[in-house]
């Protein structure tokens, strides 16, 4: 992936949440307090109208700007959560000018290791940790298979269906947060599919 | 849904700037961030920041000034404010003898705080972080929210900082007032968010729910309404068994946005009426709108067990918008 | 209808047991009344006495305390009280300078308070009474009700009185005081009283109900609910058409029960930018509930064009349970 | 009228305006702020309630006492009003045991005096004068006619229909204030009426 990719990434990532801004509240309604959709939503739009005004910026930098951005736009739990990862991300692509390989996996595990940290949080918790973890490791050593990854995601997400939910507002209802899949998780889903989708797009 | 507003999304913008316009002398607004901070900060003291999603109002904005906060963090409403607001409000109040912060229990504050505080570190600037949890709706004590009780915590804190009190000294007592504080709520009706326009749970014309927080969720625990002595009782019930006997208390009344104020005086004379049958001895009774939310009807009850300590912040001047005396 | 409250015929009861029983260092009720006077007098002044049906809390007995009121009569829920009670009050307060009734613009309360006033003479207290007529919604001046703008008389006049004045200074300002100052207000809902259980009126989703009153009466006008900004602009053309151009301002943006804060401030940003896009100077502005109307979700806006004088006693030192500075 | 029959008219007024609270209210929705009947029920039961300690009350001071209850229990527009037309005929009967010919005439016109000063209003004004200053002038200077008397009071109710209202909250709706009768116009009916009756019920 290169700065371009990424900012179609970006691009894509930020349609995508919007067209789902209504379905991911209404998950939130379910375990929270019903705003995922909207906070992620502002998030991605100042990501995309900042795209333009960070021109020149290296794709370490890159990163670096769309974590502060979603720090400070997206606020609420994902906000620090969706802005470490991609801080992380980006201080692990120091002088990388195109992620490949290894340090797709580098980036991905440091990205899971900030969120763990940030969140105090490890995967069961049925948060947004349950995709990202995965999705990390479906990055091996070799070059990505997109399927396997966007397959992971799925299914982090899917299995935080059947979690009893041990952190954010969740965790409030207990037992009672069984039976509902957690909006992080569905945001984080979307994410790594249209970071498939791009980078198939690139392949062609 | 009928709101006093313009456009949903720039609510909490018209609440900060009203406030600032009708409080020019007192407050203002740091420049490209929703951070209201005293006009003049008192030198040589440490800076008491606290902040949180909006629609909580007063809270936190209307306790900025003398004897309370220096700053106050507003976020989107029922949102955590991003790291970097808290940051700004940690540079801002700064006088180089650090900086507390006070946070209401919820995963978004406390981790946006936290990172405020790594950077604020990165800047040489010593923080602290004391969280507030005094909600005993929610049994699991680490996922308690803090309600009400956290602006006992701050009247506290803010009048032992404005006597120049250390940083270390200043978060041990703010601890201790969180250990001494438990409160509880009750909803006649939901609350609507302004960009949503629908009401945050549905609630049948004779019902109440029991042990809801401040953000709209669900309380604990829904039966038919019943009388404010019944309520007053119930809530007291919950809260007293966390109350350490003997102690002298202070009672916080507090309405969660638009039940009227002789409702909650009502209230406030059952629940009074109540402790004094126990023998308890209520020093101090506050009563009215200090931590909403939004357009809730309902009320929680707080008590803080006082010792001379608590007392005498307790009773210290403090001069800002919402609070004075 | 939910309402915080027990029997609904002793709501007014409630309310005056809890303000006391929450303040007992600063307010008693009179044995056998529903007034609430000072705990102590400040000796050798003109007694202040305010007073009217109950429902609109704070009003009036939250405003009792030094700088403001000495006592204040509650009627049941929109009805005066009667002239008994105000004799009551009369009697507890006047200390040889006599005593000054501030009376909203209704006929009950007029006639009782007169009937007072002539028992009080009867027992050699002298009094006078000043009638507050600030709703400019009304066309008919001498049909003009008291809204809100009655506490900027009270606040003005109570701090006059703490200085020592005459009885007939006292009046002197407070009729000033009324001459310049006018309101107007808007209902978003009706308000529901606690014995009937029924809204005053019925209002669509989408109305909005112009110059009402603060009793649940219908307003002048119904229209579909517009913006914040709309809102003021509406009042404001109607307010400013009778206060004196180039004279400084003081504004109360009260709400009206039901309103929450952020709301207020919202309604208060609008209005002080269109008073500035005038060149209207706003020295004072006052945010919150003063002067409500049950559960009504509304507002009112007041306008009181200062001079020194006058400005003078509304920035002077109060210490009530509702206004204190 | 004696003691006796004055407690006699004051229980049967007490209870038939009891009878019609919601009555009066309602009518007072339309005019006003929808509480006289709940206003007059509170004022006569407290008057009933004073009825059984106010035993050895001569007639002008039972009146008296009556006044001071309305005023007090009443509240008000309407507690001055009737108040004040009670204290006056107390004031008139003063040292008579039994009203008859021209003690009538001569209560009720002071008590229409003490409602016009009191409530600065006049005949017209759609208030409920219009029907106290008929039933004064059906008092002649004989026995009264039970008859005249009630029709009288009736009249004069009825009359209020078509005024515009110039005194009370009702004057806030000036023109608009036709079409609907005077709440204290009924009430004064009642009383009217039922102080024929218990005069009617007297006589046989
Ligand atoms: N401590 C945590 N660790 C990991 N993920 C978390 C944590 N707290 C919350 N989340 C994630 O954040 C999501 C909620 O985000 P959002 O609704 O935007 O914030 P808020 O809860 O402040 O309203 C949850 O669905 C969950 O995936
Ligand atoms: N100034 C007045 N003069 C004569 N009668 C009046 C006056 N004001 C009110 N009334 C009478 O009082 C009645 C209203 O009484 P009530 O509803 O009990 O009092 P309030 O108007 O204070 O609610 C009216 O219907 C009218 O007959
Ligand atoms: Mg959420
Ligand atoms: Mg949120
Ligand atoms: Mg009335
Ligand atoms: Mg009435």
């Amino acid at each position: 992936m290169n700065v371009e990719q990424a900012k179609q990434w970006l691009r894509q990532t930020s349609a995508r949440l919007s067209e789902h801004k209504d379905e991911l509240s209404t998950l939130d309604h379910a375990l929270g307090d019903g705003d995922h959709g909207v906070n992620m939503h502002r998030g991605f739009q100042a990501v995309v109208e900042g795209l333009d005004e960070w021109e020149d910026l290296s794709l370490s930098s890159l990163m670096q700007k769309v974590g502060s951005t979603l720090v400070s736009k997206v606020g609420g739990a994902a906000g620090p959560l969706y802005g470490t990862a991609f801080m992380r991300m980006g201080a692990a692509w120091k002088g990388i000018e195109q992620v490949n390989g290894s340090a797709w996996s580098e980036g991905l595990s440091k990205a899971v290791e900030g969120i763990a940290q940030r969140g105090k949080t490890s995967t069961g918790d049925g948060t947004l940790l349950d995709v990202w973890s995965p999705v990390a490791e479906a990055f091996t050593e070799g070059e990505p298979s997109w399927d396997n990854i966007e397959s992971a995601a799925y299914k982090g997400m899917e299995a935080t269906e059947e979690m009893v939910v041990k952190k954010g507002r969740g965790a409030l209802l207990g037992e009672q947060s069984v039976g509902h899949i957690d909006p992080g998780a569905v945001s984080s889903y979307y994410l790594f599919q249209e970071l498939a989708n791009t980078m198939k797009a690139g392949e062609q | 849904m009928k709101k006093l507003m313009n456009d949903p999304e720039q609510i909490v913008t018209g609440f900060l700037e009203g406030l600032v316009a009708a409080n020019r002398e007192q407050l203002q607004r740091l420049e490209d961030t929703d951070v209201i901070t005293r006009r003049v900060l008192k030198p040589q003291k440490v800076g008491i920041v606290s902040g949180g999603g909006s629609g909580h109002e007063p809270a936190h904005a209307g306790y900025v000034g003398a004897g309370m906060l220096d700053a106050a963090v507003a976020g989107e409403v029922f949102t955590s404010p991003g790291a970097d607001q808290f940051l700004s409000a940690i540079q801002a109040v700064d006088q180089g003898e650090g900086v507390l912060l006070l946070v209401k229990n919820y995963n978004g504050d406390v981790m946006n705080v936290e990172m405020a505080q790594e950077m604020a570190e990165a800047e040489g600037i010593s923080t602290e972080m004391v969280i507030i949890n005094d909600d005993v709706a929610v049994s699991d004590v680490k996922q308690r929210r803090g309600i009400a009780g956290t602006v006992l915590v701050q009247k506290i804190t803010g009048a032992l900082a404005e006597t120049g009190a250390s940083l270390k000294e200043v978060k041990r007592v703010a601890e201790k007032t969180v250990n001494q504080t438990r409160s509880m709520s009750v909803a006649l009706t939901p609350c609507t968010l302004p960009a949503v326009g629908q009401p945050s749970f549905d609630l049948a014309d004779e019902e109440m729910e029991v042990g809801i927080g401040i953000h709209g969720e669900r309380g604990v625990d829904r039966r038919e309404v019943v009388t404010s002595e019944e309520i007053a009782k119930l809530l007291l019930d919950h809260i007293l068994e966390e109350i350490p006997e003997q102690m002298p208390l202070a009672l916080l009344v507090n309405g969660m946005g638009s039940t009227p104020l002789i409702e909650q005086y009502v209230l406030a004379n059952d629940t009074i009426k109540q402790l004094e049958k126990k023998d308890r001895d209520v020093q101090h009774a506050f009563v009215g709108e200090y931590m909403t939310s939004l357009d809730m009807a309902g009320i929680s009850l707080t008590l803080l067990a006082l010792d001379e300590e608590l007392s005498g912040y307790l009773q210290a001047p403090v001069q800002t918008v919402q609070w004075k005396q």
